[in-house]
C-alpha cells in the first residue's frame, strides 16, 4: 500500500502544480513511512516541504493554501499528533465554506496514518477516526486495498472540500495488490462488498478489513456465509449498500479498532436499527476497541479486534 | 517607539502621505468611526447579537490598511471592521455577520479579505498560508494579519510568527497592543518588554509603533509590505494603542480599569490628531467634517436597512452550505428536518 | 444555575487550600458568564488566577498542578475555545494514570460553558461532548439542574481522575432551583428520573432536559406518559437506570444537542439495541443537532432540537 | 557560546566543580552512555520496541541534572534517559518502556520524574504547573525541563515560556540543540539566529551553552535553579550538542546529513573531554575507567533481566489503569474481553 501512496502522490503532482505537499519530514527522508519517497528529488523543496515540528502550523498553512486555490497534502507523522491541529481542522477548515457561505472553499487533504499493531510507542497506534467523523465539514477516508489507497488519494486531491484520510499504518507493507498506472481515481461514498455471503454482514473499513476478511473465512469452515463491507468513506456513508446488507442478512457485526464509545460502530449500529429494525435477527453487535489508552506492544493484543473476536462474535449473532 | 504625528498634530519627522491621500484617509477614518458608533448602539437596541467596538484604533485600521493593494489579502478580528470595509468588504456584510447572518461572510468575489476571525490566535497562520501560496505562484501580493495583543499568547501565534520566518513568506503581522484582552492587561499577558520584542525570536524584524498615530503606522506597514513585496520576507509591527470602549457590548471596564486611564487615552484620539494637522495645513473645516459624517452615516444605515431586510437563511440552506454537495448524511438530514417542520 | 456554580466554587476553595481556580477572565471581572465573581476578592489571586489567552497553557499547567497534588478548577470561557486544548487533555491529561500505572494523576475539573440557544457568535454555541466522552481516561459531566450542578461540581473536584465539566450555557440564568448551603455532592454514575411514564422513555442531558420535560408534558396532553431520564454523567454511564426503562417501555427517544453522527445518542442507542432489542416495540430514535456547523443566531431555530421537535419524535415512536 | 571546558580537556574559566564531584559526574556520564549502547544492541535484537539514543548528549543529560536536588520535578523526553536515571528513574524502568510495557512509567515513589514525552511539546507546561504548585505550596522545589530544538516549534513550547514568563515560575527550560528534529535541520526549524533569542520575548534570561561540556551545562543549570530557588523565576538554556547516533533505530542520517558533520562532532565527543581533563588532573585511569564501564554494564545488564522477567500485563490490568476505579462502562467491556479470550 506504501507505494500506491507515493505512485498517487506523485501522479497528483506532476499533473497540477497546485498540487504541493507539506509536513515534518516529508522532504529529504521521504516522511517517517517513505510515503513521499523520492518527490522532493522530482518536484523540489518547493513543492515538497519540510516544516517545523508544528502540526497546527501545517494545518492552518495548509488551510491558507487551499484557500488561495492550491490543493495542498499535508502529513500528520501519526494520528497521535494530529491531536494539536484538531483545532484548526474542526475551528476553521471544516467551516470556512459553510461561514463564507461558498465563497471562501479548503480544497486540502490530511494525510495521517493511523492504528495499531506495529508495537509502536504511545502515541503512535490511535484510531480516532469518530472524532473527525463527528466534525461536520470534513470528509474521512479509509482505504483498506492498494488501489484503492491509491484511487481515493486522488479523489481527495481532487475534491473540493477538505479530506482526513487515514492510512493504517500495518496495512503499508503488509497489504499488497494490484495498482493501475496511473492509479484510477475511486469515488467516495461507496462502499466495496469484499466478499459475497447471505447469513451475516460483517462490516469494516481501513486496518480491519484483512482481519475481518480472516474472520469470514473462519466463518465460512463453519458453514457460515458472512458478507464483508469495507466502507471505504464513512464521510460521506453508503446507506444503501449498508441498509440493504443489514435488510437481507438480518445479522450484523461491525468492526472497528477505535475506542468503543461514541465509536463510528456507534453511528452504523445507531441507524441500522432505527432504518432496518424490523429485519433484525440478532443485536447488531460492535467488535471495537476499548475504552482505555492503546496499551503497549506487550499487551497491544488485549486492544485490537483480531480476526478471532470478529469470528466469534459473528458466531454468538448467529446465535441468538 | 515610532512616532510621527504628535497629539498635537504637529510633525515629528516628515509625513509619510501627501495631503490628498491623508484626507482620503482622514475620511476613511471618519468612517470607521460612524460605523462604530452605529454598531453600538444597534447593539443596545438588540438588533445585533453582540458588537465588538474599535473606538480609538482608527489609526491602526486604516493606517493599515493603506499601503495595501485590492488584490492583497487581509485576515482578521471581530474588532477589525474598520480595516475590512477600507480592503473592501462591505458594511452590510459586516453587519449581516453581527446580526447572525452566515452571508456575513461572504465577501464579494474580487475582495479579498476572509470573514472576520472569531476565535484568537488561529487566523495568522492562515494569512501565512494565503502568503505563501502568493510567493508559491510567483505573483507580488502580500497578507496583512491583525490581531490583538492577547493573541499572542496562543501557540498559534507561534506557529505562524515561526513558519512565516523560516520560509519568508510575504506576510505582515501586525499587532493592536490595545493594553486589554478582555480584563487581562498586557503585562499580565507576557513578561516581554514589549510585543515587538518577540519578532527576534523568529529572525524577523519587530517594530513599536504609535497606534494613534495614522502616519506612524502607515508608514511602518508601508515599509513592511514594499519589502514583503520585495522578497524581503515578514515583518512584525505592534501598534501601541488603547480600546477606549468596552471588550464588547457585554463587558463592563469598570470591573478591571479605572475611568482616568480612559481618560488619558481618551486625550490621544487618533482622528483628533489628524484633524488638527488638517486643519493646521487648512485642508480641514467643521462643514467638511459634516459632509464626511453625514456621507459616512447615508452609507452605514444603507447597510442596516440591507441586512435587516435580508430573509433569514432556510433550513435547507443550512445544509447546503457545508460542502459543495451534500453527502447522503446530510440529504437524510435535511429530509428528516422538513419533515419535522 | 450560575449562583449554584459560584457557591460550590466558594465552597470548595474554602474547604481545601489545594483547590484553586485558573482560566481567562476569571479573576478580576469573575469570567464571561460571572461564574467566578467575587471568588478573587475572597481568595486572592494565586488562587483565582487571570492567565493569559491560551487555552493549551491553561490545560497543561492544571494538569503539572494536579500531578504535583493540587486540585486545579481550570475554566474554558466556551467549548469552541476548548479545542487548542484537546491535544492536552487527550495526550496527557486522560493518559497520565495509565501512562504511570497509578503512580501519578491528575485530579483536575475543566469547567466549559458548552451549547448554543443564547444567538451567539460562531465558536460559541458548541456541543461536542462525544469527542470527550470517546476519550478514555476522562470523566464527562453535564449538570441540568442549580443543585446537579452544585454536586456534581462538587463530587468532580473530589474526583481522583479528570473531569471535563460541561456548563449548560442557556441554563445559567434560565434554570432556577434550590441548592443547599453548603451544596451537597451528587454521586457520578447515577442518571435522574426526572419524570416517570410507561409508554415511552426520553433520554437527555444538560440544556436538553428542560426542552424535553416540555416535550413529555406536551405528550402528556395527547395521552402519553412519558419517562423522562436525565443521565447527568455520560462517562460513568448509568446503564442500570436506562436499559430498565427502555426495557420497561420498550420505545425510547434519545435527545441530544451535539451534532448527529457519532454523537452520544449514537452510543446510547448502540447500547440499547444491543442489550434490550428483544425489548423495542419500535426502532430508537434520536433527536439530535444536525451534521452541520451551528448556524448563528438568525437560523439557530433550524439545529437546536425543540420541544416540538421532541415530542414529534415521541408520537412518530407511539406510532411505530 | 558559554565554554568552562575545552576540547582538550583544558579549562577556559573556572570549574564549577570540585575534583571528587567531577569525579561522579563523569561515572554518570559512563554509565549513561554504557545504558545507551545497550539499547541500541537490544533493539537490534529485536527485544526493544525503538530506541532513541542520547549518544553525544552526556553532558547535556548529567550536567543539567547535577544541581538538582532528589525532591526536584524532572519532566523530560524519550531521549533524555541518562538525565532521568541520574534523577533516580532506574534502568529497569527505561527499558521496561522501551520493551513496551506501561510499568515503565511508574516511577518510584520518591522519585519526582514523570514518564518520558513521547509527544514533542506538550510537557513544557507540565513542568509550568508542577513549579508553579511548588511555588504556590511554598516549598523551594524547582522544576526542569528538557526538550530538542524541534520542539521549540511547537505551540505548546511558547505558551509554556510565556506562562512561566508571566507568573515567575520556578522552572529551567533546558533545550538541547542537537542540530536535527529526525531530518530537519536547526536552521530549517526556525529563523531565529540561536534558540536562546527566544527567551527575550517572553521577559526571561535566555542563554547559550556549549552543550558537550558538563561544566558549562552544569554551570549555567546550578545558576538558573538557584535563581529559581530564590524566587528569581525562570530561564532559558540552549544546550548546543549534536545527537551522533540516528534519530531512532527506525532512522538513517545519511538520507539529511553528510558524514563529515558527524566526524566533526564525534571529535567533540563530551566524555573525552571530561576524561581528559581528569586525567590531567591525575583522576582518570584505564583502571577506574574499566571499573566504571563493568560497573554501569551489570547495572544496565541487571534491568535488563528484570524488565524482560516480568510477565507482560494481563487483560485485566489494562482496564483498571484507566480511572481510579473502572467505570460501569470499563466493567463492562472487561467481562466482555474476558469471554472473548
Ligand atoms: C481561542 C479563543 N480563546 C478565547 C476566546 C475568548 N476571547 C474573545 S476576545 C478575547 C480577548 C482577546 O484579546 P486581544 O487579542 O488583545 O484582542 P482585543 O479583543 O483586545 O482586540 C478572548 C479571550 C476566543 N475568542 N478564542
Ligand atoms: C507532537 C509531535 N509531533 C511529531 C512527533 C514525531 N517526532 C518524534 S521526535 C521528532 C523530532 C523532535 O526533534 P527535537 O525536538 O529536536 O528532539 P530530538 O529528537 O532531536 O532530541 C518528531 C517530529 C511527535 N513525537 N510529537
Ligand atoms: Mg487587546
Ligand atoms: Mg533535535
Amino acid at each position: 500500500m506504501a507505494q500506491a501512496l507515493t505512485a498517487a502522490l506523485g501522479h497528483a503532482l506532476r499533473s497540477d502544480r497546485d498540487v504541493l505537499i507539506l509536513g515534518e519530514d516529508v522532504g529529504t527522508t521521504g516522511g517517517v513511512f517513505r510515503i513521499t519517497d523520492g518527490l522532493q528529488t522530482e518536484f523540489g523543496p518547493d513543492r515538497v516541504i519540510d516544516t517545523p515540528v508544528a502540526e497546527s502550523g501545517i494545518a492552518g498553512a495548509a488551510f491558507g493554501m487551499a484557500v488561495a486555490g492550491l490543493r495542498p497534502v499535508a502529513e500528520i507523522q501519526f494520528l497521535g499528533f494530529a491531536y494539536p491541529a484538531y483545532d484548526q481542522i474542526v475551528s476553521h477548515i471544516s467551516r470556512i465554506r459553510t461561514r463564507s457561505q461558498h465563497r471562501f472553499t479548503a480544497p486540502l487533504v490530511i494525510r495521517i496514518p493511523y492504528g495499531a499493531g506495529i508495537g509502536a510507542a504511545e502515541h503512535h497506534s490511535e484510531s480516532t477516526e469518530a472524532i473527525f467523523a463527528h466534525t461536520p465539514g470534513v470528509k474521512v477516508v479509509v482505504p483498506s486495498t492498494p488501489a484503492d489507497a491509491a484511487g481515493l488519494l486522488l479523489t481527495a486531491i481532487a475534491d473540493p472540500d477538505p479530506v482526513i484520510f487515514l492510512e493504517p499504518i500495518r496495512s503499508y507493507r503488509r497489504v499488497r495488490g494490484e495498482v493501475a498506472d496511473p492509479p484510477r481515481p475511486v469515488a467516495f461514498g461507496e462502499a466495496a462488498v469484499r466478499r459475497s455471503g447471505t447469513d451475516l454482514t460483517l462490516v469494516a473499513y481501513g486496518a480491519m478489513v484483512p482481519d475481518t476478511m480472516d474472520a469470514a473465512d473462519d466463518l465460512a469452515v463453519a458453514g457460515i456465509e458472512a458478507e464483508v463491507l469495507d466502507l471505504r468513506t464513512l464521510v460521506p456513508l453508503d446507506y444503501d449498500t449498508l441498509l440493504d446488507s443489514a435488510n437481507r442478512t438480518g445479522r450484523v457485526v461491525l468492526v472497528q479498532e477505535g475506542h468503543r464509545t461514541c465509536g463510528f460502530a456507534a453511528e452504523l449500529a445507531a441507524t441500522i436499527q432505527e432504518e432496518a429494525l424490523y429485519s433484525l435477527l440478532a443485536p447488531v453487535t460492535r467488535v471495537t476497541g476499548w475504552d482505555t489508552v492503546v496499551p503497549l506492544r506487550r499487551a497491544e493484543h488485549h486492544y485490537v479486534p483480531s480476526p478471532e473476536r470478529i469470528a466469534a462474535a459473528g458466531r454468538a449473532v448467529m446465535e441468538a | 517607539m515610532h512616532q510621527v504625528l504628535q497629539t498635537d498634530g504637529t510633525l515629528r519627522a516628515a509625513a509619510p502621505l501627501d495631503v490628498s491621500t491623508t484626507r482620503q484617509l482622514y475620511a476613511a477614518m471618519v468612517a470607521a468611526r460612524t460605523y462604530d458608533h452605529k454598531g453600538t448602539t444597534l447593539q443596545k437596541q438588540g438588533r445585533l447579537a453582540t458588537y465588538a467596538s474599535f473606538l480609538g484604533q482608527e489609526a491602526c485600521q486604516i493606517g493599515a490598511t493603506g499601503p495595501l493593494r485590492p488584490d492583497d489579502w487581509l485576515v482578521a478580528t471581530y474588532r477589525d471592521a474598520g480595516a475590512m470595509w477600507a480592503q473592501g468588504y462591505p458594511w452590510v456584510n459586516l453587519f449581516l455577520g453581527r446580526t447572525g447572518d452566515e452571508r456575513g461572510g461572504a465577501a464579494p468575489p474580487d475582495v479579498n479579505v476572509l470573514p472576520p476571525s472569531i476565535t484568537v490566535g488561529a487566523h495568522m497562520i492562515h494569512a501565512v498560508g494565503l502568503a505563501w501560496a502568493e510567493q508559491y505562484r510567483g505573483t507580488d501580493r502580500v497578507a496583512l494579519t491583525m490581531f490583538g495583543d492577547g493573541a499572542t499568547s496562543e501557540g498559534d501565534f507561534h506557529e505562524a510568527m515561526n513558519f512565516a520566518g523560516v520560509f519568508g513568506v510575504p506576510v505582515i503581522f501586525l499587532c493592536q497592543n490595545n493594553h486589554y484582552a478582555i480584563s487581562t492587561p498586557r503585562h499580565r499577558q507576557t513578561a516581554a518588554e514589549t510585543l515587538a520584542a518577540k519578532a527576534d525570536g523568529y529572525g524577523m524584524p519587530g517594530r513599536q509603533v504609535d497606534g494613534n498615530d495614522l502616519f506612524a503606522v502607515y508608514d511602518a506597514v508601508a515599509a513592511a509590505v514594499a519589502d514583503a513585496r520585495a522578497g524581503g520576507g515578514p515583518t512584525f509591527i505592534e501598534a501601541v494603542t488603547y480600546r477606549l470602549s468596552p471588550h464588547t457590548t457585554a463587558d463592563d471596564p469598570g470591573r478591571y480599569r479605572p475611568a482616568a486611564e480612559e481618560e488619558e487615552w481618551r486625550a490621544r484620539d487618533p482622528l483628533d490628531r489628524v484633524r488638527r494637522y488638517l486643519e493646521a495645513n487648512g485642508e480641514w473645516s467643521p462643514a467638511w467634517q459634516d459632509e464626511l459624517e453625514q456621507a459616512a452615516a447615508a452609507d452605514v444605515d444603507a447597510a442596516i436597512t440591507a441586512a435587516e431586510q435580508l430573509e433569514p437563511l432556510g433550513a435547507a440552506a443550512v445544509f447546503d452550505a457545508v460542502f459543495a454537495e451534500p453527502t447522503p448524511q446530510l440529504l437524510r438530514q435535511r429530509n428528516r428536518a422538513a419533515t419535522d417542520e
